[in-house]
């Protein structure tokens, strides 16, 4: 009657396994709890009253939410890389594009080695690879 | 007695969304998307369902970092199209099944699955795209919707295995409804996609038509998928494919494929799609 | 590593955390229900737990009509006691444990429980009440607190052998966390009482103490009495109780009890108390 | 690996059941849903300034939330046995009894067949028996 789940469960090995993939932060608890009030700046952009506040004057809206100069140094700088290192997480962060009126994939382009038009190219052409790039202690 | 008569998966990007409302759908880049969802849009006109088991994912809409559920069934009357940054999108209210509803969510938890119930919520692109997939643009969806939300955000998600094992606790569910209802289930999210980082725009084609593959007859391989495999092989966003299998294990032993679709790329993703009939 | 040293199980009467705001603990009629908490206070001054993971149901407090989680566990930093209708009481704020919640929510989604994760969220009566038995007029918590809070209100609660296992899931949790930290469980609520309709103020002095002694050693028949016996036995709220079998399934196959109290009435219910340890 | 309950699980049963214990009201999908802006009209009572305007004009603040005249008819007159035929909650419904200041135990008495002094001497004494108000159907 005991019931013992279907894999092992050691979230130690779990967590470590999360961090060994190339060019990615999964969104974790640790990351979850770092983001937590970037996040939920991110999501109260879903109100036009809040886009239209935050785009009259964007410092002034950041300031009233619990997040580091270096946070919001990176949000008005659209720095996607930096935010995500910061514990931000993309479909939060998709309210910001969206308030930005930019496409999501060209968003995502930005946090690539490659511009816009060279991702968009990339797409099309089938995507990137998973060769090389899915784990980086086995170099595979 | 409600019957569970398919299952359909669909990839939810938000640009098919975009694309739908925009009219751009048989353009030279939607074009090809949609062409691989007209079968399905004629047969779902044949099937007429009367209600739609959509699982999908909320994607920081209506949960945010507050209160996440593993597992939210909606039980409620209806549900608005959520705004995402750019206003709700113009599609008709969801129109949910609260009896039927109410039935399963009460099953799941005697049957040992540790549900949330939710009565009220927005509803966002995860669950709306499909519709408009499925059912091009009406002035009221034909279905009832009983949405169920799985957490694919927060660290971990369900594991295969367990979703499998609530898409049988679903099908048991539904075949214990008194009122003869025509019922789908829907998977969605997916296939192979990365929406962050430098690692963004990974595509996996082998990969995406391996699991394709596995959805289709007896085998129940896909379930000991770890999460770490979709991660590596299919970008940090293919992880959504797990609500696939929450559809697939409602299918019972053996399912055959109506119609398969695979398109690369729609935005930064690889498109899925497939109609899935159980076999007795 | 984190250690699970003891459980604790107790009635939460919002009476008894009005008698004990009140200063009125050691009046005829709450002297006889406090009396039996005298060792407890003694013996938890003694042990000095680190954190509680306290399973308590809220009462319509936190949770409304809208969202209805069947398990969730409280990974937030802090959380106000609750205003029920009168106030807030006036105890100190609840200081959460993160680190060890997130481990343990990680943990129990990774074993396939359907968790729902809140980081905020006033907690209740339900949660406050066992804090006061157990510490007093204290200015601070001497413990951080990770709340669990149960679906116990709107049916089906879930059932006995779930929560049993949900207990059995949390102790590997803890035993797999890397810090050195004492860990007490605590299951709240119960023991008989009916709060609605004509057969309120029932009470069921053999089937209470029944449910204790089941509680001592190493069986676990008690995971398998069905909803059904709570419900005709112990009154419509002793359903509680099943939170008490989250506290057994994490002590392991077989306890020692090192206290138990039995005290009729407080308000309409019956007062339950039990301190136990888990034997190698 | 398919996972199956503990118990049987036939919900049909199961509510039925529910439904055998004498002068109770198990509180189900049933009544959640028939009771459910009842239920959020007595949750709302949480709020300080919304007790207070409720003590101002109960008919007024009752009259904004969706429920039927005569849910608000047994508000009115604290008719608790017939909240709960409604799809009331006594969870829900004892942030009322808070607010209008009595104790839990006897706005409960007023439920039962008896004052509330007679009532609190029950409990007194070791409370009501379950002997013979287990079940409708096994008259025990
Ligand atoms: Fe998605
Ligand atoms: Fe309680």
């Amino acid at each position: 009657m005991t019931h013992r789940a279907s894999q092992p469960t050691d979230i130690h090995a779990y967590l470590a396994d999360l961090e060994d993939i190339p060019g990615t932060r999964v969104f974790t608890a640790a990351r979850a709890r770092q983001g937590y009030h970037l996040n939920q700046f991110a999501m109260s952009l879903m109100k036009p009253e809040n886009r239209a506040r935050f785009k009259a004057d964007e410092r002034g809206y950041l300031d009233e939410w619990a997040i580091t100069p270096e946070a919001k140094k990176a949000v008005l700088a659209r720095d996607y890389n930096a935010l995500l290192d910061l514990g931000g997480n993309i479909y939060f962060f998709s309210k910001l594009f969206s308030t930005d009126g930019i496409a999501f994939a060209e968003a995502v382009s930005t946090m690539t080695d490659m511009p816009w038009p060279d991702y968009r190219q990339m797409m099309i052409n089938g995507g990137r690879s998973p060769e090389g790039v899915r784990s980086i202690r086995e170099k595979r | 007695m409600a019957r569970l008569t398919a299952g359909v998966a669909s990839s939810h990007v938000p640009l098919m969304g975009v694309a739908h409302d925009q009219k751009k759908d048989r353009d030279d880049y939607f074009g090809p998307i949609f062409a691989g969802y007209d079968w399905t849009r004629q047969w779902e006109k044949e099937q007429k369902p009367d209600v739609v088991i959509l699982v999908y994912n909320d994607h920081a809409s209506a949960f945010d970092m507050k209160i996440i559920p593993t597992f939210a069934i909606g039980c409620g009357e209806h549900y608005k199209p959520a705004d995402e940054g750019w206003g709700p999108r113009a599609v008709p209210d969801v129109i949910g099944h609260p009896d039927l509803a109410w039935h399963i969510a009460q099953s799941l938890v005697l049957d040992e699955f540790d549900m949330t119930i939710v009565n009220e919520m927005d509803v966002d692109h995860g669950l709306t795209v499909p519709l408009s997939m499925m059912f091009g643009d009406v002035a009221e969806w034909p279905v009832k919707v009983i949405p169920l939300a799985v957490n694919v955000v927060t660290y971990p998600p369900p594991t295969g295995n367990r979703c499998w094992a609530l898409g049988e606790a679903i099908a048991r569910a539904v075949a214990s409804f008194p009122e003869d209802l025509n019922v789908q289930i829907w998977g969605t999210g997916g296939m192979s996609h990365q929406l962050q980082g430098p690692r963004a725009g990974l595509i996996n084609r082998a990969w995406d038509n391996m699991f394709l593959d596995g959805l289709v007859g007896d085998s129940d391989h896909l379930r000991h998928i770890p999460h770490i495999e979709y991660l590596r092989e299919t970008g940090s966003e293919g992880i959504e494919m797990v609500m696939w299998l929450i559809m697939r294990g409602a299918l019972g032993k053996t399912t055959r494929c109506l119609h398969r679709h695979y398109h690369v790329p729609c935005s930064n993703t690889a498109i899925g799609h497939m109609v899935l009939e159980p076999q007795p």
